[in-house]
C-alpha cells in the first residue's frame, strides 16, 4: 500500500507542475506515476503493486460480464410465467478470511443476480445465500466457489 | 453517433429499471424480489448514468456519474443483505416453493418459520 | 452608533456560546448570565437615548441595501422592548442563582434563558418579517427546552400543548410569509409598506393579514387562541415562569402593533381592528375569569396574564395616538409587575411548600414585608393608583372613551375590578388567613430557609427592583407617558420608518 | 398642601418602626401627628374665612392634564379639620385600644395612609389627583376593615367593601374621563364656570351617572350601603374614624364639591335627593334588627348619610345650611358614640346591648360622654345635633314638591335614630349592673380624652354656633352653591312646627325603643325576602360569577389538546375564508392544466403517500409513507429548478428516518383513539383548509409578481457575492442573519434533546 | 423531434411508469420489508430519473443530487434494518 | 402543474391538521412533519415556479439569463426547513420522554395540567 | 448491528462519506451544496458507522464531544463575522481574499460561516442522534 501513497503524492506533484488542479491532470499524474514507479520497480523491492494491475483489470470484466449475464437471465424470468424458479438458502463454506476478503466476497454474491447474501456465521465460516435457482445445494456451493471466490482470492493475495 | 449511443443506453438503462420494477410486483416473496430487483435496477441506473456520461463528455460531470455508480455498486449489496437478514431473522416467510433452507437450521433449529407481518 | 443594534443579539448569543464551551463551570455561568444582561441593559439605554435624540436607527445586515439583505431597525418602540427585555433578562439572571438547582443549571439553564433572549431581542429589532419567523423560532425553541427542563411529569404534559399549538402557530406563520412574498415579492417591512398601498389586490391582503394576527395571536395568547398558556405556563421552574410570564406573550402583542401599524394600516385593513376590538374583549372577560376560578397560585397568575393582554389588544384595535401609547404602556407596567408576581410566587412556595392557595396562610403575620412586596405588583395589576398599572389603565380606558367603545371600555373596566378581586385573592388566602397547617405539617416545605443569605438576597433582590420600577413609573409617570407617546406617533406615522430603512427613497 | 400630604405618608411610613420602639405610650407620639395637622389647617382658618381660598399647583402627568393640585377653600379646609380633629381623638384612643393587638404598628402605618389620602382627596383640585386618592382611601380601609384578617367574616367584609367602593371608583374614574374630555381639564376650579357646557353635553347624563355611582357606593348610599354595617368587623377607632366621620363623606364631598360645577339639572338634583331619602328611611328602619353596639351606629350612619345626600339634592340654601350643621354633629357625636363602644367593649368583652346595664358606676366618665353626645345625636337643646336636626326639618318643610312624604320620611327615620341613641348612649349605662365576659373599670385616659373631647365640643359649638362654625358655613355654602350667603346660627328659633317635629321624634323614638322587642319578634324584616336584599344581591352576584367563572374555565380550558388545535384553525379558517371570499372578485384565475406524465406520477405518489399516512395502523408503515413523501417533495423541488433545497429534503427526510427509528421502539403501538364522529368532524374540518390553502395558493399565482430582489440577486450573486450557486450565497451572505439564527435554533434544539434525556423521568412522584 | 429527445422521452415516461410499479409494491407490501425494499428502490429510481431530467432540462447541477440521494437512500435501508433488528431482540 | 401543484399544497395541509386532531401522539408528529412539508411547498409555489432552471451562474457569465428559478423562496425555504428539522428533532424526543413519563401517548389522557383542583384541600 | 459485512462496509463507506461531505460543503458557494448539507452528509456517515459499530466505536472515532463540535462550529461562524465588526463595516459585512489559486479561488468571510455551519450541523445531529441512542441502549 505504500506504494499507492507513493503514487497519489506523485500525482499530486504532477498537478502542480502542470499548474492545474484538476482531476483530468491528477488522474493524468496518476497514470505517469504508475508508468514511473513501474519503470523503477527494481528500486522497490518485492512488491506485487504492479504484478495486480492485471488480475483486477480480468476480475471487474469477469464480474461485469457475469453481471450482464444474470440480469438477463432474470430478466427473461421477470417477463415470463414465475413457476420454473427453485428458489433456496444455501450454506456456502468460506474460504476467504479477513474482514474485506469476506465483505467483499458476500456483496459480490449479491450483485450477482438471483442471489443474495443473507447473513455470515458468527465464526465466519459460513455464508447464508439466498437464491432463485438451486436445483441442487452442492453444485450451487461448488460453482459459486470455483467461480467467485477462487478469482476473488486471486486478485486479493 | 455520440447521440444515438447516448440515447441507447438511456434506453436499455430504462428498460432495465422497468424490468427490476416488474420484478419486485410479480416475484412470490421478498427474497426473491430482492435477489431479482437489486441488481437490475443497479444496472440499469448504471446504464443510465452511463448514457448520461456521454451525453455530457464532460469531466466533471462524468466524474458525478461515476461516482454514482461506484456508490450505488458499494451500497446495493450490503443494503440488501441486511434487510435480507432482518427480513429472514424477523421470520418474513419465504414463498411456498423455496426448496431448501440450510439458513434455518441454524437459527431455528426445531420450529418452523412463520409468518410476522408488521 | 447603528453598529450598536446588533448588541442585543450578539451579547446573549455569545455569552450562552462562552457557557457551553465551560459546560461544567456554573458559577462562571451565574456570573456572565448577571454580566451579559446589565450589558444588554447598557446598550438598550444608549440606543434609546440615540433613538431618542436622532431618530429611528437602522443596520443592513452584510451591508446589502434595504429591500435585498436583511434590516435591522431600532425605532422608540423596539427600544421600550429592548430595555424592559434586558430588565427583566437581568432580575431573571439574579433570581436564578436564588432559584435553580445545579441540576438544571447543569443542563444547560443559564445558556438557555441567554438563548432565549437573543431570540426575543431579534424579534424586537428585525425589519424583515422572515427573519422575524427565524428569531420567533429561537424564542420557541428555547422555551420549549426550557419548559422542560426539570422532566417533571406536568412539565412534559403541559410541553405537548404547548410544542404543538406554537408548531401550529409557525406553519400558520410561514403561510402568511409565503403569501405576502407571492404578492408583494419583498420581505422587508420598510418596502412591504410601501409596496403594498400599490398593489391592486386589497383584498388578497387581508388574507395575509388574518393569518399573521392568528400567529400573533396565538403568541401573544389571545381568545380564543390562548389554551396554550394556561395548560404550560405553571409547570416549568417559577423563574422560567417568570421570564416567560413577562416576555413571550408581548413579543406577540409587539409583532401585532408592529405589523397593524406599519405593514397593514387600519384603512386598509378595517375589518381586522373589528376582530381585535371583539378578540380584546372577550380576552380580558375569559382571561380574568380562569383566574378567578383558580386556585393554583402560577395558573392564577397564567390567566391574568391572558386578560392583561386584552388591555394592549383593545389598544391596538382603537389605534389612536393615545391608545397605542396606553397600549405601550400597559405592556411596559405588565412585564414588571406581572415577572414580579411570579418571583414573588416563587418565594411564596419556598416559604410554604405549596402552590395552592388553600395550603399557604399566614405569610403577613410571618413575612410582612413580603406581603408589602407583593401588594406593589399586584395593586398595579389592578390599577390601583399611583402605581404603573393605573397609568395604563387610564390611558387606555382615556382613549376607548376618546373612541366612543363604550361597551368595550365598560368590559375593561369590570374586567379591572375582576383583576382586584383575583389579587385579592392571593392577598386573602397566602396573606391573611391562618396557615391552614400547623406544627411539624406547617413547616413543611419551607426549603427557604435552608437556603444561604446569598441565594435569599438573589431571590428578593429582583422583586424589590421590580418593585421599585413599578412604584417609580407610577410616581414619576411623566417620562414614561412621553416616551409612550412619543414611540406611538413615530409607530402610526407610515412614512417615518421606511425612510428610516430605505434611506429616504420614497 | 403638597409637602403636608408627603410628609403624611413619610411619616405613616415611618409609624410601624417608631411603634416597635414605643409600644406602649406610642399613642402619645402618634396624636401629635393628627394634631399637627389640625393646627396647620387651623391656622389657614382666618384666611378662609375671609372668603379667600388658597390653591397650590405643581405639575405631575402634565400631559394627562393631572397635576398635584391642591385647594383650601371653605368646603376643603371643614372637611380637612372634621379630619384631623377626628383623626387626633381616634389616633389617641388607638393607643390604648389597640394594645394587645398583634401588628399594631401596621395599624398606624395603615390609618396614617389613610387619614393622609383623605386630606389629599378633600384637597385636590384636580379630578384625577382626588381619585388617586379616592382609591387609597378605599384600599387602605380594606387594610384597616380587615385588620384582624386572621378571621374570615373580617376578610369578607373587607373584600366586600372594597369591591363594592372599587366598583363604584372605577364608575367614578369613567365619568372623571368623560368629564374631562367634556371640560378639556381635569382642575376643579377650572369647572367653575363651565356648568353649562357641562349640562349641554351630550355626554351628561353618562357623567352624572358615572360620577354619582362613585359617590354613593363610597358614601353607602341605597342599594349599596350593605358593606357599611358588615365593615364593623373592624377595630373600633376605624369604624369611628372611617365610617362615621371620614371616609364615607368622602362620596358627600364629592357631590358637594361638584353640585355647583355639574348640578342644577333635575336628573342631578333629583337623583341625589331620591336615593337619599330612601337610604334615609331605608336603613334607619333596618336598625331595628341589631343588638350589636357597632351594628346600631352603623345603621343610624346610614341614615344619617342618606339625610346628609337628601339635603344636597334638596339644594336649597337652607338646606345647604342644613348639611353643613348636620355634618358636624354627626362627625363628632358619631366619633364620640363609637369610640364609647369602643371602649364599653374593650371594658367589658361585649358589645351586645342586651348583655349590657348598670355601666355608668363603673364608667362614669364615658357615660357622661356617651349622654353628652346621645342627646346631641337625639337632637335635644342645647347640643349642635339639635340645631342640625332643627335645620333639617325647615329645610324639607320649605319644599313645595315632595315636602310632605319627606318630612314624613325624615321624622320616621330620626325617630329611628333616637331609639338607637337610647340603645348605645343610655341604656348600657342605667339599670342595674350586669354580670359581663370582663369585669367593667373606667377607661384610662388616652380612650376617654378623645371621645370626651368630641362630646364637649359638640356642646360648645351648640351653645355658640356663630362663634364656632358660621364663617365656614358662610364659605362652605359659597363653594356648594356659589352664591353669597349670610346665614346666621343660632341655637333657639322658637316654637314652631319644627319645634313640635322634634319633639314627635323624640317621642316617636321612645315609642320604638319600648315596642322594639314586640316589633322584633314580628318584624317583617327578618324574613325580608333575599330578592329585597341587596346584600344578597352581591353575594349572589359574587356567587355567580364564580360559578360561571369555574364553568367557563372547564369549558375553555378542557384539557384536550384537539378541541385547542380546532378552535384555533377555526378561529383562523373562518376570517380569513370570509377574506378570501371577497378577494376572489379581483382575481381571474386561469388553470393551467397542462402536465406532464412525471409530474402526474409525483402527484399521484404522493396524494396516495398521504392516504396511507392517514390510515395506517402501524408506525413504521407511516414512516414509510412520510418517507415516500418526503422523497417525492424533494423531486418536486428538483423538478422546479431548486436543487439545494431537493438536497437538504432528502438529507433530513433520512436524518428524520433515523430518528424516528431510534425512539420508535419506545413508542407504544398506534390504536385507534378517536370515534368516527370526531374523525368526519376531523376530516371535514381538515378539508376545509386544505381548499382554502390551495384557493390561497391559487389566487396569489394568479398575476404578476415584482421580480426586483431575483433580478438583483441573480445580478449581484457573482460580483458582489462572489459565488455561482445564488441560493447557497443567499444563505451565507445576503440573508446570512438568517442563518445564524436558524443554526442558533439548531443548537438549542441539541442542547434541548440532551438536556432532557438526561433528567430522569417517572410518575411516581406526582401529587 | 431527434433521437436523443425521443430517447430521452421515453426513458423519462418508462422510469416514470417503474416508479409508479414500485410504489404499487410498497402500497401493497405485505411485510414491512417489503415496503422498505421498495422505498430504496424508489429512491434508486429517482436518481434514474434526474440524471435523464438534467438531460432534458440541460443541466448538470441536478446530478449532485443524485449523489446524495444515493448516499441517504442507503442510510435509511439501514436504518430501518437497525431498527428491525432491534425489534428481533425484543 | 400549475393546478396539481395547489392541489397538493391543500391536501398536505388538510393532512397535515387531520393529523394533529388524532388523539395518538405519533400520530401529532408526523401531522407536524406533513404541516413542515405543506408550508415549504407552498412558499415555494406562491414565489412562482419555474420549471429546470436553478438560479446558478453559468461558468464565464457574471448574471443569469431567464427563465431561472426565483433563488429567494428557495432559501428561506432552506432556512424553514432546517428550523423545521431541529424543532422537530427536538419534538420527537420531547414526545418520546413524555411517552415514557405518563405511560400513555392518548392525548386524551393529558388532561392534568388543565384541571381545576379539587374543592377539598 | 451484528453484522461483518455491514461493519466492515461501513468503515470503507466512512471515510468516503466524509470526503463527500467536504467537497459539498466547499464547493457550495459554487454548485448545489453547503456547509448545511456538508454537515448532513457527514453526519449521516457517522450515525451509519454507529449504526454498523455501536455508539461507543462511533463516539471514539469522532474523538469530540459532539456538541462540542457544535458549539465550536457555532463560535466559527460567529467569529466569520468578527472582521466586519472590527473593519466597521456593518455587521455580517463579507470580506474576501483572492488566494490566486484558481480551484480554490477567493476565500471569503461567507466561506468561513459556512465551515462553521457545517460543524454545527454535523455536532448537533450527531448530539441528536447519541443521546437518543444512548437512551435506546439504556433501558
Ligand atoms: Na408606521
Ligand atoms: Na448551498
Amino acid at each position: 500500500m505504500n506504494l499507492l501513497l507513493l503514487n497519489i503524492l506523485l500525482a499530486v506533484a504532477w498537478m502542480m507542475l502542470t499548474g492545474e488542479v484538476s482531476s483530468g491532470t491528477f488522474t493524468a499524474g496518476l497514470l505517469v506515476g504508475y508508468l514511473l514507479l513501474w519503470l523503477t520497480r527494481p528500486a522497490w523491492g518485492e512488491t506485487r503493486y504492479f504484478s495486480k494491475l492485471l488480475p483486477v483489470i480480468r476480475f471487474v470484466l469477469y464480474f461485469l460480464k457475469e453481471l450482464l449475464v444474470a440480469n438477463l437471465k432474470v430478466a427473461y424470468d421477470i417477463v415470463t410465467p414465475k413457476d420454473h424458479m427453485v428458489p433456496g438458502i444455501v450454506a456456502v463454506p468460506l474460504d476467504v478470511k479477513s474482514d474485506i476478503e469476506i465483505t467483499l466476497f458476500a456483496n459480490l454474491v449479491t450483485l450477482t443476480p438471483g442471489t443474495l447474501s443473507l447473513d455470515v456465521s458468527p465464526d465466519r465460516r459460513t455464508l447464508y445465500v439466498h437464491a432463485l435457482y438451486v436445483k441442487d445445494a452442492g453444485q450451487f456451493r461448488r460453482e459459486l466457489k470455483n467461480g467467485l471466490e477462487k478469482r476473488l482470492i486471486e486478485v486479493m493475495r | 453517433m455520440k447521440e444515438i449511443l447516448s440515447g441507447s443506453l438511456l434506453l436499455m438503462g430504462s428498460v432495465f429499471i422497468l424490468l427490476s420494477a416488474v420484478g419486485i410486483l410479480r416475484m412470490p416473496d421478498l427474497y426473491t424480489r430482492m435477489s431479482a430487483t437489486t441488481k437490475a435496477s443497479t444496472l440499469g441506473i448504471g446504464l443510465v448514468l452511463l448514457g448520461t456520461i456521454l451525453f455530457w463528455q464532460d469531466f466533471g460531470i462524468a466524474s458525478r456519474a461515476i461516482a454514482i455508480i461506484v456508490f450505488l455498486f458499494l451500497t446495493a449489496p450490503v443494503a440488501a443483505h441486511v434487510i435480507g437478514r432482518a427480513a429472514y431473522l424477523g421470520k418474513v416467510p419465504l414463498w411456498e416453493k423455496t426448496n431448501i433452507d440450510e439458513f434455518k437450521k441454524r437459527e431455528h433449529p426445531s420450529d418452523s418459520s412463520s409468518s410476522m407481518p408488521e | 452608533m447603528n453598529r450598536l443594534i446588533i448588541l442585543p443579539v450578539l451579547v446573549p448569543l455569545t455569552t450562552a456560546l462562552i457557557m457551553l464551551l465551560l459546560p461544567r463551570r456554573i458559577a462562571v455561568h451565574r456570573l456572565l448570565g448577571v454580566l451579559s444582561t446589565l450589558l444588554l441593559s447598557v446598550v438598550s439605554v444608549i440606543l434609546l437615548n440615540s433613538v431618542l435624540s436622532g431618530g429611528i436607527l437602522s443596520l443592513q445586515a452584510g451591508g446589502w441595501a434595504a429591500p435585498f439583505g436583511i434590516t435591522m431597525v431600532v425605532d422608540t418602540f423596539s427600544c421600550i422592548m429592548l430595555a424592559m427585555a434586558s430588565l427583566i433578562g437581568l432580575t431573571t439572571a439574579i433570581y436564578s442563582i436564588g432559584s435553580v438547582d445545579e441540576k438544571q443549571e447543569h443542563n444547560f439553564y443559564h445558556p438557555l434563558i441567554q438563548l432565549l433572549l437573543m431570540g426575543i431581542n431579534g424579534a424586537f429589532l428585525t425589519g424583515d418579517i422572515f427573519n422575524l419567523y427565524v428569531w420567533f423560532e429561537v424564542m420557541l425553541i428555547s422555551s420549549f427546552v426550557l419548559l422542560v427542563l426539570e422532566g417533571k411529569p406536568e412539565q412534559f404534559e403541559g410541553a405537548i400543548k404547548y410544542v404543538t399549538l406554537n408548531l401550529l402557530s409557525s406553519a400558520i406563520f410561514l403561510a402568511a410569509v409565503g403569501i405576502l412574498y407571492g404578492m408583494a415579492g419583498t420581505l422587508n417591512m420598510a418596502d412591504l409598506a410601501m409596496r403594498l398601498p400599490m398593489l391592486e389586490h386589497r383584498e388578497l391582503l387581508s388574507v395575509a393579514a388574518v393569518l399573521f394576527l392568528i400567529t400573533f395571536g396565538i403568541k401573544a395568547a389571545v381568545f380564543p387562541l390562548f389554551f396554550w398558556l394556561p395548560a404550560s405556563y405553571h409547570t416549568p421552574h417559577v423563574a422560567v415562569s417568570a421570564i416567560f410570564a413577562g416576555l413571550l406573550t408581548k413579543v406577540g402583542v409587539y409583532a401585532i402593533i408592529r405589523f397593524f401599524t406599519t405593514i397593514f394600516t387600519l384603512e386598509s385593513t378595517p375589518f381586522i381592528h373589528h376582530i381585535l376590538l371583539w378578540v380584546s374583549a372577550f380576552t380580558m372577560v375569559t382571561g380574568v375569569l380562569g383566574a378567578v376560578a383558580q386556585y393554583d397560585l402560577r395558573k392564577l397568575l397564567s390567566f391574568h396574564i391572558i386578560s392583561q393582554i386584552g388591555y394592549m389588544i383593545f389598544a391596538i384595535a382603537i389605534q389612536s395616538p393615545l391608545a397605542i401609547a396606553g397600549g405601550l404602556l400597559f405592556i411596559v407596567h405588565n412585564i414588571a409587575a406581572k415577572t414580579n408576581l411570579f418571583y414573588l410566587s416563587g418565594i411564596i412556595r419556598l416559604l410554604s411548600g405549596s402552590w395552592n392557595l388553600r395550603q399557604i396562610g399566614g405569610l403577613y403575620a410571618t413575612y410582612p414585608l413580603l406581603g408589602l412586596l407583593f401588594l406593589v405588583p399586584a395593586l398595579a395589576l389592578a390599577g390601583i393608583p399611583p402605581l404603573s398599572g393605573f397609568w395604563a389603565k387610564l390611558t387606555v380606558i382615556q382613549a376607548g372613551l376618546e373612541a366612543q367603545q363604550w361597551l368595550a371600555v365598560s368590559v375593561a373596566l369590570m374586567v379591572s375590578i375582576l383583576t382586584l378581586y383575583s389579587m385579592i385573592k392571593i392577598w386573602n388566602e397566602a396573606f391573611l388567613k391562618d396557615n391552614p397547617l400547623s406544627g411539624d405539617e406547617g413547616q413543611r416545605g419551607r426549603e427557604y430557609h435552608g437556603l444561604s443569605a446569598g441565594k435569599k438576597t438573589a431571590l428578593i433582590a429582583p422583586a424589590i427592583i421590580l418593585a421599585m420600577f413599578t412604584i417609580v413609573s407610577g410616581l414619576w409617570f411623566e417620562p414614561f407617558f412621553i416616551l409612550a407617546k412619543g414611540a406611538s406617533l413615530e409607530l402610526l406615522d407610515a412614512g417615518i420608518y421606511s425612510k428610516a430603512v430605505t434611506g429616504g427613497i420614497p | 398642601m403638597l409637602g403636608l400630604i408627603a410628609t403624611g405618608f413619610l411619616a405613616s411610613a415611618i409609624a410601624p418602626v417608631l411603634y416597635k420602639r414605643y409600644r406602649e405610650n406610642f399613642g402619645w407620639i402618634a396624636v401629635l401627628f393628627p394634631l399637627y395637622m389640625f393646627f396647620g389647617f387651623l391656622s389657614r382658618y382666618p384666611e378662609i374665612a375671609a372668603g379667600n381660598s388658597v390653591r397650590e399647583s405643581l405639575p405631575w402627568v402634565p400631559s394627562l392634564g393631572i397635576n398635584f393640585s391642591f385647594l383650601l377653600d371653605g368646603l376643603s379646609l371643614t372637611f380637612a379639620l372634621i379630619i384631623s380633629l377626628v383623626g387626633a381623638a381616634v389616633f389617641l384612643f388607638a393607643g390604648a385600644y389597640m394594645k394587645g393587638y398583634r401588628d399594631a404598628g401596621r395599624f398606624y402605618l395603615y390609618i396614617g395612609v389613610f387619614m393622609t389620602s383623605m386630606l389629599g382627596l378633600v384637597l385636590a383640585d384636580n379630578m384625577l389627583l382626588l381619585f388617586v386618592f379616592w382609591e387609597l382611601t378605599s384600599f387602605s380601609s380594606y387594610l384597616l376593615i380587615g385588620f384582624n384578617h386572621h378571621k374570615e367574616s373580617s376578610r369578607k367584609s373587607a373584600l366586600q367593601a372594597l369591591l363594592v367602593t372599587g366598583g363604584g371608583g372605577l364608575a367614578l374614574l369613567a365619568g372623571i374621563l368623560l368629564l374631562g374630555s367634556v371640560t378639556g381639564t381635569y382642575e376643579i376650579s377650572s369647572f367653575y364656570d363651565m356648568n353649562r357646557i357641562i349640562t349641554s353635553s351630550a355626554l351628561y347624563p353618562a357623567i352624572v351617572v358615572l360620577l354619582l355611582l362613585g359617590a354613593f357606593t363610597k358614601s353607602a348610599q341605597f342599594p349599596f350601603h350593605f358593606w357599611l354595617p358588615n365593615a364593623m368587623e373592624a377595630p373600633t377607632p376605624v369604624s369611628a374614624y372611617l365610617h362615621s366621620a371620614t371616609m364615607v363623606k368622602a362620596g358627600i364631598y364629592l357631590i358637594a364639591r361638584l353640585n355647583h360645577e355639574i348640578g342644577g339639572t333635575p336628573l342631578w338634583q333629583d337623583t341625589v335627593l331620591i336615593t337619599g331619602a330612601v337610604t334615609m328611611l331605608f336603613t334607619a328602619t333596618l336598625a331595628f334588627r341589631q343588638t350589636d353596639l357597632k351594628k346600631l351606629l352603623a345603621y343610624s350612619t346610614l341614615s344619617v348619610l342618606g339625610t346628609l345626600v337628601m339635603l344636597l339634592g334638596i339644594g336649597s340654601e337652607l338646606a345647604i345650611k342644613a348639611f353643613f350643621i348636620y355634618l358636624i354633629a354627626h362627625s363628632l357625636y358619631k366619633g364620640t358614640l363609637f369610640l364609647v363602644a369602643g371602649t364599653i367593649d374593650h371594658e367589658t368583652g361585649t358589645r351586645d346591648v342586651g348583655k349590657l346595664a348598670g355601666l355608668r358606676k363603673a364608667m362614669p366618665v364615658t357615660a357622661a360622654a356617651a349622654a353628652l353626645a346621645s342627646f346631641s345625636m337625639m337632637g335635644v337643646i342645647p347640643l349642635i345635633g339639635f340645631i342640625g336636626k332643627e335645620t333639617v326639618y325647615k329645610a324639607i318643610l320649605e319644599l313645595d314638591r315632595w315636602g310632605l312624604p319627606l318630612i314624613g320620611a325624615a321624622v320616621l327615620a330620626n325617630a329611628c335614630v333616637v331609639m338607637v341613641t337610647l340603645l348605645v348612649g343610655f341604656r348600657p349605662f342605667l339599670g342595674k349592673a350586669k354580670e359581663t365576659p370582663r369585669q367593667a373599670h373606667e377607661a384610662p385616659l388616652k380612650m376617654l380624652l378623645g371621645p370626651s373631647l368630641l362630646a364637649v365640643l359638640g356642646l360648645l359649638i351648640g351653645l355658640f354656633p356663630d362663634f364656632f362654625i358660621s364663617a365656614m358655613l358662610e364659605q362652605s355654602a359659597r363653594n356648594i352653591l356659589s352664591e353669597e350667603l349670610s346665614l346666621k346660627i343660632v341655637l333657639w328659633h322658637g316654637f314652631n312646627l319644627v319645634l313640635i317635629l322634634s319633639f314627635v321624634t323624640l317621642l316617636l323614638g321612645g315609642l320604638f325603643y319600648a315596642l322594639r322587642p314586640v316589633v322584633l319578634r314580628y318584624s317583617f324584616f327578618s324574613s325580608l325576602p333575599a330578592l329585597f336584599k341587596p346584600s344578597s344581591w352581591y353575594e349572589s352576584a359574587l356567587k355567580g360569577m364564580l360559578s360561571f367563572a369555574k364553568l367557563q374555565t372547564l369549558i375553555l380550558q378542557n384539557g384536550y389538546l384537539r378541541n385547542y388545535t380546532i378552535v384555533i384553525v377555526l378561529a383562523a379558517l373562518i376570517p380569513a375564508s370570509f377574506a378570501l371570499y371577497r378577494a376572489a372578485e379581483e382575481v381571474s384565475i386561469i388553470p393551467d392544466y397542462s402536465i406532464t406524465f412525471y409530474e402526474a406520477a409525483l402527484g399521484l405518489i404522493i396524494i396516495i403517500s398521504t392516504g396511507l399516512l392517514i390510515t395506517s395502523t402501524s408506525r413504521l408503515k407511516s414512516i414509510v409513507s412520510l418517507g415516500v413523501m418526503g422523497f417525492s417533495i424533494g423531486i418536486i423541488f428538483v423538478i422546479y429548478g431548486a436543487p439545494d433545497v431537493a438536497l437538504t429534503t432528502f438529507a433530513i427526510e433520512t436524518l428524520n428516518v433515523i430518528l424516528f427509528v431510534l425512539v420508535l421502539q419506545k413508542l407504544p403501538k398506534f390504536l385507534k383513539l378517536s370515534r368516527s364522529s370526531n374523525r368526519i368532524r376531523d376530516a371535514v374540518i381538515a378539508s376545509g383548509i386544505g381548499v382554502f390553502m390551495t384557493l390561497v395558493v391559487l389566487f396569489a399565482t394568479s398575476f404578476n409578481i415584482s421580480t426586483e430582489l431575483k433580478e438583483y440577486f441573480a445580478a449581484a450573486s457573482l460580483p458582489e457575492g462572489k459565488g455561482l450557486n445564488v441560493v447557497n450565497v443567499i444563505l451565507v451572505d445576503f440573508r446570512a442573519l438568517d442563518t445564524l439564527g436558524e443554526i442558533t435554533v439548531l443548537t438549542i434544539a441539541a442542547i434541548g434533546v440532551l438536556a432532557m434525556l438526561k433528567t430522569a423521568t417517572g410518575r411516581k412522584a406526582q401529587p | 423531434m431527434n433521437f436523443m429527445e425521443w430517447a430521452v422521452q421515453a426513458s423519462v415516461i418508462v422510469i416514470g411508469l417503474s416508479i409508479l410499479i414500485i410504489f404499487l409494491r410498497l402500497i401493497v407490501g405485505p411485510s414491512i420489508e417489503d415496503r422498505i425494499v421498495a422505498l430504496d428502490l424508489l429512491s434508486a429510481n429517482a436518481i434514474a430519473f434526474i440524471a435523464v431530467y438534467s438531460i432534458q432540462k440541460n443541466t448538470t447541477t441536478f446530478l449532485d443530487v443524485g449523489i446524495i440521494l444515493a448516499l441517504l437512500a442507503f442510510l435509511s435501508t439501514v436504518a430501518f434494518a437497525f431498527y428491525l433488528g432491534r425489534r428481533e431482540k425484543q | 402543474m400549475r393546478v396539481l401543484l395547489p392541489v397538493i399544497i391543500g391536501l398536505l395541509y388538510a393532512t397535515g391538521i387531520y393529523l394533529i386532531l388524532r388523539r395518538s401522539m405519533v400520530k401529532v408528529i408526523f401531522g407536524l412533519v406533513v404541516l413542515g412539508h405543506a408550508a415549504n411547498l407552498m412558499i415555494f409555489t406562491v414565489g412562482r415556479l419555474t420549471k429546470g432552471s436553478p438560479a446558478f451562474v453559468p461558468h464565464g457569465a457574471t448574471g443569469i439569463a431567464e427563465p431561472f428559478a426565483d433563488p429567494l423562496p428557495q432559501a428561506l425555504i432552506l432556512t424553514a426547513i432546517v428550523i423545521g428539522f431541529g424543532i422537530q428533532a427536538f419534538t420527537i424526543a420531547l414526545f418520546k420522554k413524555t411517552c415514557q413519563s405518563l405511560k400513555t401517548e392518548d392525548l386524551d389522557e393529558m388532561r392534568n395540567t388543565d384541571q381545576l383542583e379539587k374543592e377539598s384541600p | 448491528m451484528n453484522s461483518v459485512i455491514l461493519a466492515t462496509a461501513s468503515r470503507y463507506l466512512l471515510t468516503l462519506i466524509l470526503m463527500f461531505s467536504v467537497f459539498m460543503l466547499l464547493r457550495g458557494h459554487n454548485e448545489p451544496g453547503g456547509g448545511f448539507v456538508g454537515g448532513l452528509v457527514a453526519a449521516a456517515a457517522f450515525a451509519l458507522y454507529f449504526i454498523a459499530n455501536g455508539l461507543d466505536a462511533a463516539r471514539s472515532i469522532l474523538r469530540i464531544e459532539p456538541l462540542r463540535a457544535a458549539v465550536l462550529g457555532l463560535l466559527l461562524s460567529l467569529l466569520s463575522t468578527l472582521p466586519s465588526l472590527v473593519s466597521g463595516k456593518p455587521f455580517m459585512t463579507a470580506l474576501w481574499i483572492d488566494t490566486g489559486i484558481e480551484a480554490i479561488g477567493k476565500v471569503g468571510t461567507p466561506l468561513l460561516f459556512d465551515v462553521g455551519v457545517y460543524f454545527l450541523v454535523l455536532g448537533i445531529t450527531l448530539t441528536i442522534i447519541f443521546a437518543l441512542a444512548e437512551e435506546e441502549c439504556r433501558v
